[in-house]
């Protein structure tokens, strides 16, 4: 699965984008599963109301089941316009 | 519907004028919305820098666009957003809608503004002397998705 | 502030860009309302006559656009009405604000358009094979002044 | 005192814009000093509900006194825009 990230959290984690080998059933399971990787997902991971997240480039939620997706996204609020 | 999603200038007048000038005179109202990159309080804004996501961003502006068109009699909607590095009075983007109705044309035009402020997947960092700084959502932008 | 009334007509494009050039990067939200001449249902409209009351017609679009500036955070703003035979397709007329915030841009562009509508020294002839009619001041439009 | 029309008014009476010798208080005095001249004037101004005036190019009233007025203005509601 590849996983994405934006804005601030692409610069806390350090890269845009990354291979994730993963069981997770839900996104909060891959949430879970990245945070114990390492200090620099936890402190990215640390506050889910200041995130957002998109499933194959649809906008989901932390809930949302994992089953089929083949991209995941995970970003700040926008500030578009 | 023309959806642009570039990283280069956008001359705003020839877009409305070829806007407009795809117009088959059914639609006698044409809106316009502009967003231009303002300066800082501080006045030191050096540069603003668009960050967005490739793909699904296309994806967010063709949704909210779409959406647009079947809650209002619109003739034609065009949605540019510049993405990159960005000076205090650069155009960061603009849609214009046309419709037979000036009411229409107008709220289409706010609603296509609303949700592409807190739907369309772009983040702005402000880069001063000072620093860098993403810009944070304002809860106003979310609160203005209410009324549609 | 620039209030023009003219029989000629007018690049909207140009027109848009040079309201926008005005800017000093303070007012991030541009709106561009353009009135075209519609053509009938019937699809016969050869001309539209636009009479007004010289003199007056200034006075009144500067008091309208002077009133918008007083109620909202406006950063500039341009009124263009044209006068005189126009055909289908043809631009009547437009207006354009700039403000910090986008809420006010749009705001004051639909109070111009408004009171521009009922309360400006205009009024539309339009004219076809089958012959001549005044347009009608419709209800609606003097209904929309009641939300100001 | 200068008298304008407009629109089918002024196709109604015929003419854009005339002088006009009258002692007439109010608006409406005029509207009835100029109906009781000849038919097309009569005609114009049947409906008041549908006329609009302005006073030294001021939206007005027919009740407005013309005291000091040079010009007035008789036309259908506006269609601008």
């Amino acid at each position: 699965m590849d996983v994405l990230y934006f804005a601030w959290v692409r610069e806390r984690i350090g890269l845009p984008k990354e291979k994730v080998e993963t069981q997770a059933a839900t996104v909060s399971d891959l949430v879970a599963e990245l945070s114990a990787r390492e200090d620099r997902y936890a402190a990215a991971f640390a506050d889910l109301s200041a995130l957002r997240v998109a499933l194959d480039q649809e906008l989901s939620d932390f809930d949302a089941p994992l089953s089929g997706v083949r991209e995941v996204a995970f970003f700040p609020p926008m500030t578009g316009g | 519907m023309r959806i642009v999603v570039q990283e280069a200038p956008f001359d705003m007048g020839a877009e409305a004028n070829a806007f407009a000038a795809g117009d088959d005179a059914a639609n006698g109202a044409i809106v316009t919305f502009t967003g231009v990159v303002r300066d800082l309080a501080t006045g030191d804004l050096d540069v603003m820098e668009i960050e967005h996501y490739p793909g699904m961003t296309e994806r967010a502006l063709t949704k909210i666009a779409t959406e647009a068109q079947s809650r209002w009699s619109l003739g034609d909607v065009l949605v540019i957003h510049r993405h990159g590095r960005l000076a205090p009075g650069d155009r960061i983007m603009m849609v214009a809608t046309a419709s037979p109705h000036r009411k229409d044309a107008f709220e289409a035009a706010e609603y296509l503004m609303d949700y592409l402020k807190s739907r369309a997947p772009f983040w702005k960092k402000e880069i001063t002397n000072a620093g860098a700084d993403w810009v944070a959502a304002k809860d106003e932008d979310e609160d203005a998705l209410s009324r549609w």
